[in-house]
């Protein structure tokens, strides 16, 4: 994990209450239990099939038997559940999840989530991600400011095909911080390494800013 | 983990309100949250209009019997009340409002609810009465009927053991329509004739899990059935 | 159980195979079990939740943690497996259940089934018997030829509102077994207490019969 | 009970055949039958114009992807295939058909086919190429899509447990969609990765009763995956 990505991920497991049942998507939501304290009380569910997923298994391998969605070897806390893969999505598209932390391609000014095709480039399918976006209560986005083009995540409009519309609630980046407010992704949060002028960089719309601002550790 | 053992009294009364859709759970006696209804029966028999969603009545004067002769029920949606002639009486009469449904669509209904799903299509029941004012749907080549997800305001539950994070298992029968019910309302209530420490549950033998749970209480032994000439009228 | 009803479960019992997953309706369906071996390797299901019911708990109340449909304190057998609602529906109306026994009101020469609703007199509801009627992979219902008015079981056409159309495979009685074929209920066995004519009595309806018949115990 | 325990070798032979759609359990590695998928690709590789549908593809060479490099494999119904670069190549190439599912509806058509219901509708992939091709109905108000149940020819799963009559059991997150598929095949065939006699489960820990299963057979240890280059093209 590196200094931005530290930033993003401490900032998201500010966001995160004891009791909360959270989905992490893969990348940078799944390094968000490693700030998190031990004792921190959120409820980890594992699509695949689990809720209460603990610490990863140091040397576990894909063969272990509990695995996140990932295929990384994890362990499960006391008072854990395992479940078939379809009471997994009951849980997800009935509203049980309270929060699912998921990355990005694209987020759109309106809420928009691109996230799991590139079409003539990658498309190896969509695993329950179209479902985490639809129907978790609350979607945060865990972004790099700029893709590697130079190019804000934040979009005016999504060009790539849409995992969910409408569906994100916050974006969090190394620079700043974004609430959907009125039905517009709208800036709320700035980081103390950062200004207005370097946040605007590279987006490509009007993003609407709070006033206040919050502070970032808010 | 959260803890989510509590206070009947409290928890009862902070949860369930009149006019509300309860889901009961039980078939028969096993899995009925009879600690529960007794105390609705007894505590909180100002509640009125419930709407009761309950595999069946129980029997005259038992578990959901009790809300009956208490006046406090509007509606029931059911599968057989056969076991309870007093409800038999008061639909016959008028005096409440009864749907049946097929016992496996009963249960799949408020699976469909616990699962997101607003509705599914089923062949169950085509050319029969409980077709009556469904809509219905040509797919490929086929007439089915459209039933709706079947959810409520609260889940009432008995489980044989639950932790204290509210994950519960069931023995024999008495899981019946637990599991669909603890996923179909986003309140549920669940009481527990042993309540164990986290962790002593193996999570591979879970059956429903404490996220679904909001508050876990002591079941008591049931009381005895009222006969009906003792039940005061409130 | 009396005479004519040890009759009618006997012959039934005949129709069982070792590995069958068999569903008994309430009344004489229930009774089967009790002249089957011990051994018989046939698999009842219980809708309220179970296969592998075994024997009555004799003493056993509504309260015992295992009941049957009918609300019966029963045994599992070695093998049972318990299940909530929906995984029992969808073990009956998915195929996976070779066999419902249920009672009836009226069976339509056409195999038409009426066992649930008697407009006007007795409406207690349906439980399960319209998903067991409709999806069992054969039906056999169990009744008394004649019921309390003399009146044949067995009906050109069903008065009464229908739990199932067209779904009745066999019918046994005290006095004969009938199994659908071609499209209509068809007189294939004759009690060697009965005759021809004491088979017609009280049927309203053209009965086909089957040239020749089956030794009742066939 | 019938004892469901069969030879591997013989109850394949027997099941399987040529165009048939195989439902393939596992979530990864976790829950995929390796024992039956390796004497398929080994010893029935004339088999072809299989349809899998599995969760994902595995990985190169390792379950059902030793089934694509035997060009067993003309389609494949699933929700990720990330794992498989060799399973994108052969897509992109257009040696491979693949329809692609989100996780939950995959497992909710597969349980659609199991539970006897032909169809149900939901708002999961609205508005999104998901929905591309899909038919949709008006209900209260809402537009939603129709999704098909999805069966099989025959279903394998891989259990931790099971005992000589089918019952089957899993440990942590290895059951994934092995209830689903066991229930949604007229054919269920299970490698066990330990077999128990009659009566070792305790009835409410079983999570697939063995009346779904047709034939137990012992899992062995998996062998090693294979590099592209030692693999022979029957």
């Amino acid at each position: 994990m590196n200094e931005q990505e530290r930033t993003i991920v401490e900032r998201c497991a500010r966001e995160l209450r004891p009791g909360m049942v959270v989905n992490l998507g893969i990348g940078l939501p799944t390094l968000v239990p490693s700030v998190l304290p031990k004792d921190s009380g959120v409820v980890f569910h594992s699509e695949n099939g689990f809720v209460g997923m603990g610490a990863p298994v140091p040397g576990g391998t894909p063969d272990n038997d509990v695995i996140d969605a990932g295929g990384r070897a994890c362990t499960l806390l006391p008072g854990a559940a395992c479940f078939d893969s379809s009471l997994s999505f009951a849980l997800v598209r009935g509203g049980h999840l309270d929060l699912a932390v998921l990355g990005a391609f694209e987020v759109g000014i309106n809420g928009d989530l691109a996230n799991w095709i590139i079409p003539g480039k990658s498309a190896p399918g969509i695993g329950g991600g179209m479902e985490l976006a639809q129907k978790a209560r609350r979607v945060i986005v865990l972004s790099r400011h700029l893709d590697k083009n130079g190019r804000g995540k934040l979009v005016a409009r999504c060009t790539l095909p849409l995992t969910a519309p409408c569906c994100v609630d916050t974006l969090i980046t190394e620079r700043a911080l974004f609430r959907l407010r009125n039905g517009r992704m709208t800036l709320t949060s700035i980081h103390p390494d950062h200004t207005r002028e370097s946040v605007f960089e590279g987006l490509d719309g009007v993003v609407d800013v709070a006033d206040p601002l919050e502070p970032w550790d808010a | 983990m959260i803890d989510r053992v509590a206070d009947l009294e409290t928890v009862v009364r902070a949860t369930i309100r009149s006019g509300q859709t309860v889901l009961v759970a039980g078939f028969g006696r096993g899995g009925t949250p009879f600690t529960i209804l007794e105390f609705l029966a007894e505590h909180c028999h100002d509640l009125r209009d419930l709407t009761i969603v309950k595999n069946d009545a129980n029997e005259p004067g038992l578990g959901v019997g009790m809300l009956l002769r208490r006046g406090m029920v509007r509606r029931v949606v059911s599968t057989h009340i056969g076991l309870n002639p007093e409800a038999i009486g008061m639909m016959n009469r008028g005096e409440l409002e009864v749907e049946f449904v097929p016992q496996g669509i009963f249960a799949e209904r408020l699976r469909a609810a616990g699962a997101g799903l607003p509705a599914f299509l089923t062949d169950i029941g085509l050319d029969t009465l409980v077709a009556n004012g469904k809509p219905t749907v040509e797919l490929d080549g086929r007439t089915l009927l459209v039933e709706r997800a079947l959810g409520g305001d609260v889940a009432l539950l008995s489980a044989d053991r639950a932790d204290r994070a509210g994950n519960c298992w069931w023995r024999g029968s008495n899981r019946n329509m637990s599991i669909v019910m603890g996923t179909a309302a986003p309140r549920v209530l669940v009481e527990a004739k042993e309540i164990l420490p986290v962790g002593a549950l193996e999570p591979e033998s879970v059956h429903l899990p404490g996220v679904f749970v909001h508050a876990v209480v002591q079941a008591q032994p049931r009381k005895h059935m009222m006969p009906q000439a003792e039940t005061a009228q409130s």
